[in-house]
Parts: C-alpha cells; structure tokens; sequence
C-alpha cells in the first residue's frame, strides 16, 4: 500500500517535471528578447550590447538551455518565478499579493462544484428522469451553452444590484466570495453531477444491489452504503482533473466579477506577451493539476480497496 | 400456518412490454423440503424468484397467489415486504463476486443480514457461521474483501448472510453457475444444510437432481413436468425433461484411431511470468504430441497453465525454455525473431472462450469469414467472397444466415460457429480452442462439439481446453489432466 | 461645486471605480495617478482654454523669454509637516529636471534659485514659451518632498514604504494600496482649507461594465472611463446617472503612417481624411457623447483653426486624379493594388474600435477599403508597420501647450513620431514655434501648422473625446473635470 | 431531433449568409433596435442586423470548432492507434507524451500558448489543438490496446494479417467510433472555450462576427438591450444540444454491440 502510494508520488513528480519541460519549452520559445524588454523597462530605450550582456548574465540567458531549464525549475521550489518582462519586477512578488484571492475563489468553487454536483448527481441517479435529472440536465445545458462571462454578467445584475446580495466589486475573500465561486462552479457541477448519475446508474446492474435489496435493505441505506461508495472513483477522478479546469476559468470570473487574483492579472501579461507571468501561472496550474490528481488517485485507493494490492488477483472463476 | 413453506397459485407475470414471462404456474414447496426448478435459459425462473420476493421491475402484470408461510406476499406493502426479506425470505445469488459490494469486507457483507434490519448482529455471528461451513481462520478472513476469497468460499460467506434470520425459506438462483462443478457441489450441499426450505433453481438438471427431493420442470413460463426427483429423473415424461437430461449426460461420440503423423509437439517446454516481481513458473517441462485428426482436450483447477499452454503451442507466445515444432519444423529458431513460423499463414487458428469478441463487430460476416483465405493469398471479388462464405456458413447449418449481417444481429451459438467457420475456411492444420463452449447453453455446446469432431475427423489437429471435462470426454480423443503447470 | 454646499466631516465619503491600476506612489512612476485623485498636487492648474492657472504656486511670472519667477501659496506643508517654501521648490525643479523625463525634455532648465522665502528664479537654456502648461502637466513636476524621496531611496525599502513619507502635498493622503485599491484620508491642516470627505476610496475594476454594476449597487460613487453605451443602459434609471464633460483637448485622434508605400500616396491621406465624416461620428456614432471635431484642437482654445471638413466628392476626385480607378467590387486600384488601409485601434479605448468601424463604412464609399487591427498594446504596435492610419493621441500636452506634443509626435527627429512624418515645413513651423514667445505671432504660426497638416494629411482628429463618468444618486450633480482632475478639496456629494 | 438541429444550425451557417448582408457594416442611427420586421433578432450597437451576424458568426464559431475537432480527433485517433498497435519504444514515446499533456490543465496551456503566438483566432485555434488531442489520443491508445487482445485481432494475426493490416482494418474503425462520439460531444465545449477566450481578448477580433464576441459586446447593454443575446445564445444552445445528440446517436450507430 505505502509502496505504491510512493511510486504514486514518483509519478506525479515525473507529471509535474514534465510540464516543467512544456512550460519551459513555450518560455524560450517566446519571440523577442527579455534583456531588452527588461532594459527598455528600465528605461533604456536603445541598449548597447554590453548593457544587453550585463543583463543576459543577471537573467542567466547565457547559460546552457539545460543549466537555463534547471535554474528555472528548482526557482519555482524557491520562490523564484522571474522577472515580469513587463513591469521588471520579480514576478513571485507580483503573485504573492493575488494568489490568495484566486486560492480561495477556486477552493470555494470546488467546494461547491463538489456539493452541488453530489446533490444532483445523487437526486439525479436516485430517480432517472425524475426532476432532480431533468434540472441537473437543463443545468449542465446551460452551463455548456452559456459562456461564463454571461452568466456572471446576469447573476450580477440579478443579485447584486436587483436584489441588492452580495458585492459586485468582490474584495477577494470569503465574504464576498461566493457569487463568483458559484459562477465559476457551475459547469464543473452540471459536468460532474451528470459523470456521478452515469455512475450511480451504471450499478444499477450490481448484484450486490439486487442481493442486498432481497435482504430487505432501503432504497436509502443502499444509496449511501453501496451505490455512491462504488459510484465515487470515477466521480473523484473527474473532479480531479476538473479542479484545473476551474482554475483555468478562474481569469473570466475573476475579470468579471473585478476579483484581485492571479488570472485576470495573467491575462493582462498574455495580451502583453509578458511570457514568465503567463509561464508562471501555467506551471502553478500544472503542479495544482499533478497535486490534485494525486490527491484523488489516493483517495480513491483509501475507498477501493481493489486499489491498494499491488497486482489485482483474477479472481477465482472460470 | 400452512405446511407449505411457499406456495404458488396459478402465478402469471407478464412484463411491461407485454412479454408474458410465466404463466399459471403452480407448485409449493414443503416446509424443511428442497425443491428444484430446471428449465432452459430464459423459461422464467429468476422471474419467479424476483416475483417471490417482490423485486419485479415497476409495471409488471401479475396474477395468482404467492404465500409464503401463510403471508400473502404478492399483495403486501412495501414497508411489510422489506421487513420479511431476509428474515422470511433468505436469497442467494447466482454470482458469488457480484453479490458482494466489493469496496466492502465479507464481514460487513454477512453483517449487512442484520444491519438492514436495524440490528445489531451477535458479536460471534460472522466466525461461527463460517466456522460451520468450513471456511478455516474465519475471524481474519472475515476482515478481507471478496475479491481475497475464492469463489467457493464466497459462496459459503453468502450463504450465512442469506440464512442469518433462519428464513423460512431459501431461494438460490443458479447459485452455483459460476464455481466449477466440484466446488458446485460442496456449496450446494452446505447451503442446503444451512437452510430450512429450499427452492434451487438451476438449468443443470442432474446437479439439481442430486441436492433436492422434488423437481419442477418449466419450459417457456409453463410448468412442463414436476415430481420426485429420483423418479423424475429414471422416467422423464416430457420431451422437454428429456432433452435437458440429456444435454447435461452428454453421450460419448465416435472416435478415430490415433496413427496419423504428428501435426504440433511440444518438448520440454517451459514458461514463468513476472508476478508481483518475482518470476513464477507457469508451465513446467511439458511434453505433448498431436496427431492429425486428433482431437486432445485439456483440464484442470482455475489457473492451472492450460490457457498458457494453448498460447504456447499456438506461437501466441514464445517459451522460456524448450520447443514447439509444428510438421517437425521449430516454431521459433533465432531469438531475435518476433513472430512464429508456422508451416504456412493461418496454419494455426484459434476459437475463443468468448464468439462475440471474436468476430469483428464491424465486419459483415463474410469479411470475417473469407479474412483468413484473402490472407493465405486468395485474390477474391467481393462477390466471390460472399459466395465462398455461403458456402461455408451452410456446411455448418447457418444456410438461413445472410452473409451480409454483421456478427451484433446473431445469437451467440450463432458466432461461435462462424468463429469455427473463420478459422477452419483456409484448411489450418491445427485447431486451438479455449473453453469453446462456456459461455453457451447448452445445445449449443453440443453443436460446437460435434462441428469439432467433424474437423477433426477430416485431418485437423484440435487442441481444447475446457472446464467441463464431460462433455469433453464425449468428443475428444484424449483428455489430459494440468495441475500447477504441469501435463499429466 | 460651491464650498457652501459642503458639509465637511458629516461622514461623507466618496468610493471611485477606475480601469486602470496604480502601482505605487512613486514620483517618477506613478505619480501623476495622484494629481487625479487628490493626493499629489501641482504648480499650476490646467484649464479649458489652454492658459494654465496658478495651483501651489501664487504667481507665475515671466521675467524674459528665458527667465520665470515662481511664487509659492503661504503656509503649505507637505503632509509629513515640513513647509514646501522656496528652498523647496527649488529642490523639486531641480530634481524634476533630472528625473522626470517630461520636464527635462522640454523645459530648457538651466536653474532655479531662491529669491524670496516663497520665491523662486527659474532660468532655461533657450526661450520656453509654454512654462505655464508645462508646470500644469501632471507627468512633469509634483509638488514633492524631494529630501524624503531621496532619504527613501537611499533607504533600499519597499515601495510600501513610500506611503509613511509624507511626500505630497495634496487634501487627502494614501493609508494602503493594494491590487485591488487605494484608500485615502484627509490631511489635517491641509492649507487651501478642511477637505469635504472623510474618506476617499480608489477602486481598480478594469471591466466597465462591473464598474457601471458598482455604481448602481451603490458599492462606488464614481466610476470613470465609461463607454457611451453606458448612457443608453442607465437611460431612466435613478441608481445611477451617466455624466460627460467638455471637450478638453482629449482626441481620437488620427496619424498617417508615412512610411507605409501606400500612404505615400498625399491624395490617398487627403482622401481618407476629407472622406471621414467628423459630424457623424460625433453625433451618430457616439450618439453626442463626443464633440464634433472640426479642428484638431478644442473650439475653446484661441488659436484654433477649423481645418476638416468632410467632402467626399473631393475625396473621389483627388483618388481618380491619382490614378485610383474603382474596382469591381468598388474598393480602388492602382496598378494592381488594392486601396486597402489598416486602421491600428486597441479595445482599451472602446470608443476608438467604434469609431475605426465607422470609418470602415464611410471610406468604403469612395472606393478606401479599411481593415480594422486590434491591438493590445497599442503603443508596441505603432512602432511596428502593420498599419496605415493609427488611433493617435493629441496634439495637446495635458497642461495644453502644443509645443511639446508636436514636437514629439510631428518632427522628423521627434522622439515619438512613429509616423515618420518628415516636412522641412513642418519641422520649421514646430521649431520656431518653441523659440516664440509673443502670444500673436504663436497663433500664427499654429495656424499655418494647422493648415499644413490637413493639407498634406498627416493628422486629423476624428472626434473630441469627452470624459465620461457613471455617479450614484448623492453625486448626481458632480462636475466632470478638466481636465481629468477627479478630485480636489472641495469634492463633495450634491445632495 | 439532433438532425434537425444539426440541419438547422449547418444550414444556418452555410446558407444563411447568402440570405443576409454584410454583418460588419455599421449603421449607427439604426442602434440597439429591438427585434421588429425588419431586423428580426434586432440590431447592436452599432446598429448591425443580429441576424445577420448571428448566421456570419455561425460560420465563424462552428467552423473553428470543427476545425478544432477534427484537428483534435485526427491527430489523437492517429496517435493513439498508432501507439496502442505499435507497442514498445514508440508506444513508450507517445504515451509519456499523451501522459504529459494530460498532466498539463488544457485551457491554461492553450491561454500559454495563445501568449506565446499572440491573440487572435488563428492562433487560438491552433493553440486549442495543440492540447486537445491528448485526451483523445489516450482513448483510442486504450480501445486500440483492448481490441489488440480481442478474438478478432488475435485471429486475423494467427491467420496471417500483418500489424499494420490489423491496425488499419481491425483497429482503427474501433478506435475511430469511440474517438468520434467523444470529439462530437466536445464541440460544444470548444464552441463555448473558443467563445470564452474571445471574450478575453485572445480570439476573434472586432468586428468579425462570432458569437462569443457577440455575447461579450453584448453584456455591455444586456440591461438596456436584452435581446443581444438572443441569436447567438440560440446558436450556442443549439450547438451543444445538437453535439450531445449526434455523439450519443452516433454512439449508437457506431456500437455494434447492441444485438447482444
Ligand atoms: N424486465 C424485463 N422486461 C421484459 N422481458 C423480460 C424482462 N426480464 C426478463 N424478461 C424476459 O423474460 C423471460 C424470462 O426471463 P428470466 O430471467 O426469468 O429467465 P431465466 O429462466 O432466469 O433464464 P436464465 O437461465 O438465462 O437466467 C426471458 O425471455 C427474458 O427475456
Ligand atoms: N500474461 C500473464 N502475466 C502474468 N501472469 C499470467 C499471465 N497469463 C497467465 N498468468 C498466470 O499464469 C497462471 C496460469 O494462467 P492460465 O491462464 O494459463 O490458467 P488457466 O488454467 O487457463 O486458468 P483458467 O481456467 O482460469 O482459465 C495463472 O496464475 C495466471 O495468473
Ligand atoms: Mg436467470
Ligand atoms: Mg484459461
């Protein structure tokens, strides 16, 4: 069990490198040179080639792309992000004052997205084409159907200045959090719920239903001590690899709803090519993502205890 | 109280697509008696089960009387009926891994008996009913989950579940299709020890015969026949006992005489796989020779190396150690090379456990069957394709069958015969069949078993690996025995 | 906006939504964001006629054409208690002559010395007619403790530091900035009298339409920057009200790329600047909430010369005279080119998207393709060659002198004519006009500019930008500024 | 039902702009009219016919998308087989790859990779496929590898059929219906990526016509002028509801299996 929760871990460090290397990879790849972004940001508009050697040297550029990829990688360990090409300032700096806002608008999505999703997908799976599946239904067209900035544009008028809840300019804590949480949670829900209903429904053929059924168990009591324990891997897998999805719809709500985090910021470094902001936030998302799998992959090892044996032993028939 | 434990009254269910699934069936089942229900696949038993225990899907149309113990239970609510579940009325399963939630241990599996009721079990519920049935080291094993358990074991832990309350009566529904015929036997005589009344359903006559005192025969949702089940068996009256009497007795065919030369030999051949890490033997030093026209069937315990086998001896897989000649010639020479050679393409062709996977979903019937003959090199038109699979398809009594069906559209005795028809079509000179006829019924494993002989008989080597060693025996000229990777 | 109607320190309170965001406090960097909002002040005041007005400054006098006499307000001291006197004043021009790009570009400084406990000598190297606009421009020289500024630099600190030195002057002063704001307080004592808030909030939301949202869920009083399509929503609404000022030198104003082959082309550039119609945009497309531009600079300025007019009869004249025959599908040709013209826009200013999509259609009419070019950064963009005409800014400093902007923007050797306009007329015109003092001959020579740049087609402007602002009901009477100084001492709710 | 959609909404996009004007042109005294005869969706604010744009955007929207998908679905089908039937070194390669694109949170890296080639929509639909297939790519890997084992394959392999043979005839076809219900069902979900990006900034330009352009104009004056989003609201529900029919009608068609 231990043993293969390590090589778990050994993985997602192997993921988490090999994102490094992709991230890396658009990094370099990015046109123009930073010495002189950084030096015209400086305020020296024509640099000559010693100025531009200087700074090459405090940036590392002159160095082998190997060293250069090794440098930049254990500096994400460190803190040490780089230089914004835009504003010349360590970009760590930049993020440290809007990480925690953008952490906890997606915990409080995923929190919600989770709950709303167990809601629907249960009510759901528990009467097919009963309300709770039509509306979990409608739900995930809408949620499809509608790109995000609308429904928050809506919900803001609605709520905040119709009704007068909630904040339309978010300060970027729990307080006011919700209203863009629940935005940005919306589709991940509609999507989970219906993976979880498909799931539910897919053990409608148990045996170990049906025996425990002729036992004289409830409907209930089989829901939540056999059905959704069954139905969770596969729902936990997708949550797993939805939460970076949320984080990646993080710059729309956060733009819309005015919330200081590090996505509108990353969008505002995107339109200025401003590459180790944006490289940055990718590499933030990719460990978030490797994090969040691995998270999930033990959970469901810790349910399914099929999981935990090395080698899953046929089973003894013919 | 009645003296009946259950008793059925002119029972019909009609499904609500309007399928009648039995109808006026009637018979009961005395208090401490076992009763049999036999009948062939689909002629209504779990139906009748699920409508004893009220499980019938919603919208079904049901007529007559059930009592069980004097209750009414076709007309008793919902709240009542769960009450009586488990507690008047024990089930068993017919697959021992699906009636076990497998995130769960066995203990909360036999433990459930209670909880469902809202009860405490009694702390020493779980080692002593397993106890009793013989599972040894009870208290730990309790704590592992089913898929740690064997099949047969299993079986016992859902029999101490089911008759945790001492139910009035018992229902099994093929409770034993799943296990081998040994471990069959064992469970059933253990379950029918467990359990006051008995009603076992089964499509295996004989071993139905063996393990209660009365048999019910049905055919199509009707009662056929029912009586004694000594007397039943030595004197069948209707056509329909008869013939299930006799697919389950199947009559040794004709054998030919073994002096053809040898088609495929194995010497000395060995294999291990990696397991956990460390490499296990899996086939030890095994010798086999087969002749042309020769048909050598394999048995032995689960796991046993049999499938290993045929996967050697048919270049499916490379051994460890000794050779394969196929008509004298090594199958496998330099160690470099990758795949066998064989006397010619499709010298060797393999029948599966499974027809349905092994026919391309997607190709129409006579691209499966004539694929072998384009490949050995035929240059065919279409047309001559389909008709070059008529042909064949005829030969083995599917003339009726459109070449241009594809395989989803036919049963599944259907596709194992054109997966025959597939592989004899270009003259292979050797046959491989695992478990060829395990999941059909049985007709139409008897079908399969002569189509084989047939072959056989016509030159072919066959090599079959198969659990069921009786009708293996009907048709096989030799029948060898593996036990821990090794042919006796 | 009478000081009468203020009841200062009745809890009044005023919370502004604005797009952009303001790093810190630095002079250099960021510090004109405090002229706007009332934290940082300057020596003198920019005005709707061009002609500046004293501000910290009493008085402003020219001595000769190179020589000014600065005199300071009594008793103002700069919110860390120190007086800003002469010797102060001498230091910040000193300093602003040095660092502050703006200011050591264009002020000719040669030195400032005291002559008086609030009076200063400023000496320039050569005749700088437009002192007055200079000293009003909020890029050039802050009212600033420039002994603080250097101690904190000295110091190696944070930027945050810069909030605890007490550098300005201004009614109110920075308690905390973050990503998301500022928050401001009064300054006690400030010397022009008690500010009218007792709190002043900035907030930073870049999307106008939470900042219109805000207004109307009475979480902002004020928000600045927005679209005209703001006035339609708000129309009949009494949560919020859409506001706009005076045309105040602000443009959307239009350059010629002279380097693109095409724009070579004199009858081209005429075409394109006779063919757009001003009035139209103004009033139809910005439905009135942008002035009819019929001259380059404000009608209120006295120099200003109405030079564009629309005819596009003479348009399609000029292009047949120059060869442009029209094509099948109606857009010109000429020698197998297409008259096709990129027009450089950025949706930073959304306005100008629109008005580049009505020129769109109106020079489709005589035969000028126009293919819209967003970009984000504008600025990077101009300096590339993917474009014909640009979205350009005016030729207007914000203190509202010419000189500097068409220097700049308009010189062959200007430092930002990414146009590559280059006319030996024009470069005269610019150069005499920053040696000339004497107010008629200035109009003149303005004149003879304004008239040169329509007739070759460089530059025009196609409307007069108004600032636009979205207030809540108490601020329903709030005075749009000019220029775009949102806040100063006397700032109060109307009702 | 999801052929009359998928005709409403193909047809809308192929035939519906020969039926109206140029979507682009501005007609500013005609602004933010309400629906009526003569605009039948009403006018933006640039008084352009929504109708108009509404079907231009169609083209637009699906059309990216679809080059998206099948961009995606091509590439992954390729890759996955050819990694899933090939085995070994170049299964080793493809699937460290397919790991490691799967690692990587797809919307962010297209945002990196939009910030790498610049804004615009060219570009953000090459950034989308760049990422998009990995998923789908590991489908087909999996069903390739499963139908490798299958009676069928091992059959046509015992009887002579080369790798490739059994790749292109066997496996491929398998893979493809598996890859195509799940590519169909993603066009929906690109629609509305490719629209949530644009409205970032990152994808179509003003004024090109496209709908998640359109709804981003229109949140501007959705107070004043609701209807905006009426047309492409349509079309983007339509779309979706129209990708989730034809992937579960095509899984139907495509799963042979049903007769058992
Ligand atoms: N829900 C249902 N709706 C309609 N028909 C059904 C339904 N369930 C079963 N049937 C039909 O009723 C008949 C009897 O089914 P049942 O499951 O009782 O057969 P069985 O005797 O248990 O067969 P087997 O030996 O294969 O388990 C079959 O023909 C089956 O197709
Ligand atoms: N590819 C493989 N890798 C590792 N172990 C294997 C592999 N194939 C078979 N084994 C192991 O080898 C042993 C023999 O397997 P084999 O399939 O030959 O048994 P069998 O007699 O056919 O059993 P069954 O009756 O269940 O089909 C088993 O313990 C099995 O787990
Ligand atoms: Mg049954
Ligand atoms: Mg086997």
């Amino acid at each position: 069990m231990l043993a293969i929760a390590l090589r778990r871990v050994g993985q997602a460090a192997m993921s988490a490198l090999g994102g490094g290397v992709v991230v890396f990879v658009l990094l370099i790849a990015a046109p123009g040179d930073p010495a002189r972004r950084i030096l015209n940001i400086r305020g020296i508009e024509e640099p000559d080639s010693s100025e531009i050697a200087a700074v090459r040297a405090e940036l590392g550029l002159d160095q082998p792309i190997p060293v250069r990829f090794l440098d930049w990688f254990l500096g994400l360990f460190r803190g040490d992000l780089g230089l914004s090409w835009r504003t010349g300032n360590p970009v760590a700096s930049e993020f440290a004052s809007r990480l925690p806002a953008t952490v906890i608008l997606t915990v409080a999505a995923l929190l919600i997205a989770v709950g709303l999703a167990l809601a629907l997908g249960i009510l759901a799976g528990w009467r097919p084409r009963g309300w709770a599946d039509h509306l979990s239904r409608a739900l995930s067209t809408v949620a499809l159907a509608f790109p995000t900035y609308l429904i928050g544009v809506l919900l803001l008028d609605l709520i905040a200045v119709r009704l007068g809840w909630g904040r339309v300019i978010a300060d970027g804590t729990w307080k006011t959090v919700f209203l863009p949480a629940f935005t940005l949670a919306l589709a991940s829900a509609a999507v989970w719920s219906r993976v979880l209903r498909s799931a539910l429904l897919d053990l409608d053929a148990a045996g170990f239903l049906r025996v425990s059924t002729a036992r004289g168990a409830s409907a209930l009591r089989n829901m939540f001590v056999h059905r959704l324990p069954n139905a969770l891997p596969p729902f936990l897998t997708v949550v797993g690899l939805g939460a970076a999805t949320l984080l990646g719809g993080a710059p729309i709500v956060e733009t819309v709803f005015s919330w200081p985090g590090v996505g509108k910021h990353t969008i505002e470094a995107i339109t200025a090519r401003d590459m180790p902001v944006v490289t940055a936030f990718t590499m933030m998302a990719v460990l978030a993502y490797v994090g969040m799998s691995l998270v999930v992959d033990l959970l469901i090892m810790a349910v399914d205890p099929r999981q935990r044996q090395s080698r899953t032993r046929k089973a003894v028939r013919t | 109280m009645s003296d009946s434990a259950l008793r059925i009254e002119s029972l019909s269910v009609t499904y609500p697509n309007g399928f009648e699934a039995l109808s006026d069936v009637s018979f009961s089942v005395p208090v401490d008696a076992a009763v049999g229900i036999v009948g062939a696949s689909g002629c209504g038993k779990s139906t009748l089960i699920r409508a004893i225990l009220g499980l019938l899907p919603e919208g079904c149309h049901v007529s007559g009387e059930i009592t069980v113990g004097g209750h009414d239970v076709l007309h008793a609510d919902h709240a009542i009926m769960r009450a009586w579940r488990g507690r008047l009325i024990g089930y068993v399963g017919q697959d021992p891994f699906g009636a076990c939630d497998p995130l769960r241990s066995v203990r909360h599996h036999i433990e459930e008996a209670w909880y469902v009721h809202r009860l405490r079990p009694p702390a020493d519920a779980v080692s002593e009913g397993l106890t009793s049935l013989g599972v040894a080291d009870p208290a730990r094993r309790a704590s592992q989950r089913p898929h740690q358990w064997s099949g047969g074991m299993l079986q016992r832990a859902t029999t101490v579940a089911a008759t945790a309350h001492r139910p009035l009566i018992t229902l099994a529904d093929e409770p034993t299709s799943a296990l081998d015929t040994d471990l069959g036997d064992g469970s059933l005589i253990l379950l029918r020890k467990s359990c006051r009344s008995l009603l076992l359903v089964s499509h295996d006559l004989a071993s139905v015969a063996r393990h209660t005192d009365q048999l019910v025969v049905f055919d199509r949702g009707r009662v056929v026949e029912a009586g004694q089940a000594q007397a039943l068996l030595s004197s069948p009256r209707s056509t329909v006992t008869r013939s299930l009497l006799e697919s389950s007795n199947p009559q040794p065919l004709r054998r030919s005489p073994v002096s053809a030369p040898a088609a495929v030999e194995l010497r000395s051949v060995s294999k291990e796989y990696a397991v956990a890490g460390h490499r296990t033997p899996v086939i030890v030093d095994a010798d086999l020779t087969i002749h042309r026209g020769e048909i050598v069937g394999v048995v032995g315990p689960s796991g046993s190396g049999k499938s290993t086998l045929l996967r050697l001896l048919s270049g499916q897989e490379r051994p460890d150690g000794g050779d394969v000649l196929t008509e004298g010639e090594p199958l496998w020479r330099g160690p470099r090379q990758r795949s066998p050679r064989v006397p010619r393409r499709g010298w060797i062709m393999p029948v599966f456990q499974d027809p349905v996977t092994s026919l391309d979903p997607r190709w129409p019937l006579w691209r499966t069957i004539t694929e072998p003959l384009v490949l050995r090199g035929g240059r065919l038109s279409r047309s001559q394709r389909r008709q070059h699979a008529a042909a064949a398809l005829e030969k083995v009594g599917l003339g009726h069958i459109n070449v241009t069906r594809t395989p989803g559209s036919l049963s599944v005795g259907e596709c194992q015969r054109v997966a025959i028809v597939r592989a004899v079509i270009a003259n292979p000179g050797l046959i491989v069949a695992d478990e060829p006829t395990a999941s059909l019924d049985v007709e139409a494993a008897a079908n399969i078993a002569s189509f084989l002989r047939a072959l056989a008989d016509e030159g072919a080597a066959v090599l079959v690996v198969s659990h069921d060693e009786q009708r293996l025996r009907s048709y096989a000229d030799r029948v060898l025995r593996m036990r821990e990777g090794k042919v006796t | 906006q009478s000081p009468a109607g203020v009841e200062s320190g009745a809890g009044s309170k005023l919370t502004i939504a604005t797009t952009y965001t303001i790093d810190d406090l630095d002079p250099v960097t960021s510090g004109y964001w405090g002229v706007e909002f009332g934290y940082v002040e300057l020596l003198m005041r920019a005005s709707a006629d061009g002609v500046p007005t004293p501000w910290v400054l009493s008085k402003l006098d020219a001595v000769d054409d190179r020589t000014w006499r600065l005199t300071v307000n009594k008793g103002v001291t700069f919110v860390n208690g120190k007086p800003f006197d002469a010797k102060a004043l001498a230091a910040t021009l000193a300093w602003s002559a040095e660092n502050q790009s703006g200011f050591s570009g264009a002020a000719n400084f040669a030195s400032a010395e005291v002559t008086g406990p609030l009076e200063v000598t400023l000496k320039t190297t050569a005749p700088t007619p437009t002192m007055p606009n200079l000293l009003a421009d909020e890029a050039n020289v802050l009212v600033m403790d420039v002994e603080a500024y250097k101690e904190y630099k000295a110091s190696g600190k944070k930027a945050e530091a810069l909030l605890d030195t007490g550098l300005y002057t201004g009614p109110y002063k920075v308690t905390s900035l973050d990503v998301q704001g500022a928050k401001l307080t009064p300054v006690d004592d400030y010397w022009q009298g008690e500010p009218a808030l007792d709190a002043l909030d900035v907030r930073f939301v870049s999307e106008a339409t939470s900042r219109a949202q805000a207004v109307q869920a009475g979480e902002v009083d004020l928000a600045l920057y927005m679209p005209v399509s703001t006035a339609r929503t708000l129309q009949g609404r009494s949560d919020a009200y859409f506001l706009q000022g005076e045309p105040s030198g602000l443009v959307f104003g239009l350059i010629s790329r002279m380097a693109s082959p095409l724009m070579q082309d004199e009858a081209v550039r005429r075409a394109i600047y006779t063919a757009t119609d001003y009035r139209a945009i103004a009033d139809d497309v910005l439905q009135g909430h942008a002035g009819y531009a019929k001259a380059v600079f404000p009608p209120t300025y006295p120099y200003t010369l109405e030079t564009q007019v629309t005819d596009l009869k003479q348009a399609a004249s000029g292009l047949d005279a120059a060869g442009w025959a029209v094509g099948d599908d109606g857009i010109r040709e000429k020698d197998g080119q297409r008259l096709a013209i990129r027009v450089l826009c950025t949706p930073a200013l959304s306005d100008g998207i629109t008005i580049a999509e009505a020129m769109q259609s109106q020079l489709e009419e005589v035969g000028i393709e126009v293919k819209v070019v967003q970009v984000d950064d504008h600025g990077a963009a101009r300096k590339g060659k993917d474009w014909e005409v640009s979205l350009s800014s005016s030729l207007l400093s914000f203190g509202g002198s010419p000189d500097q902007a068409m220097s700049e923007l308009l010189a062959s050797d200007g430092t930002n004519n990414y146009a590559k306009i280059a006319d030996p007329k024009l470069d005269s015109l610019i150069a005499e006009l920053g040696k000339t003092v004497d107010e008629r001959r200035r109009t003149e020579i303005l004149k003879q500019i304004q008239t040169l740049i329509w007739d070759r087609g460089y530059y025009a402007v196609a409307a007069q930008r108004l600032l636009t602002v979205v207030v809540g009901p108490k601020w329903k009477g709030y005075r749009v500024p000019v220029p775009n100084l949102w806040v100063d001492y006397k700032t109060a709710p109307t009702t | 039902m999801a052929i009359l959609i998928l005709a409403l909404v193909g047809g809308a996009a192929l035939l519906g702009p020969l039926l109206t004007g140029d979507p682009d042109v501005p007609n500013y005294t005609n602004s933010l009219v309400p629906p009526d005869s003569a605009h039948l969706l009403g006018t933006d604010e640039a008084g352009r016919d929504l109708l108009a744009r509404t079907l231009w955007g169609a083209r637009i929207s699906l059309g990216s998308a679809l080059l998206v998908t099948a961009i995606t679905a091509v590439t992954g089908l390729l890759m996955g087989v050819l990694s899933g039937c090939a085995g070994g070194v170049l299964d080793t390669i493809v699937s460290r790859l397919i790991d490691v694109l799967l690692g990587l949170p797809g919307l962010i890296v297209t945002l990196a990779i939009v910030g790498l080639l610049g804004p615009g929509f060219l570009n953000l639909t090459i950034a989308m496929s760049a990422t998009g297939w990995a998923v789908l790519a590991r489908l087909a890997r999996a069903t390739s590898r499963q139908t490798m084992h299958l009676g069928h394959v091992k059959a046509a392999r015992m009887a002579g059929a080369s790798l490739g043979r059994v790749a292109l005839e066997h496996v491929l076809p398998a893979a493809a219906s598996g890859v195509a219900v799940v590519a169909t069902l993603g066009i929906g979900e690109v629609v509305i990526a490719l629209a949530g990006l644009s409205f970032l900034g990152l994808g179509a330009q003003p004024p090109t016509a496209e709908w998640g352009t359109m709804l981003a104009d229109a949140r501007q004056t959705l107070a004043y002028a609701p209807w905006q989003i009426l047309g492409p609201g349509t079309g983007l529900v339509a779309t979706v509801l129209a990708a989730t029919m034809l992937s579960e009608a095509l899984r139907d068609v495509t799963s042979p299996g049903a007769g058992h």
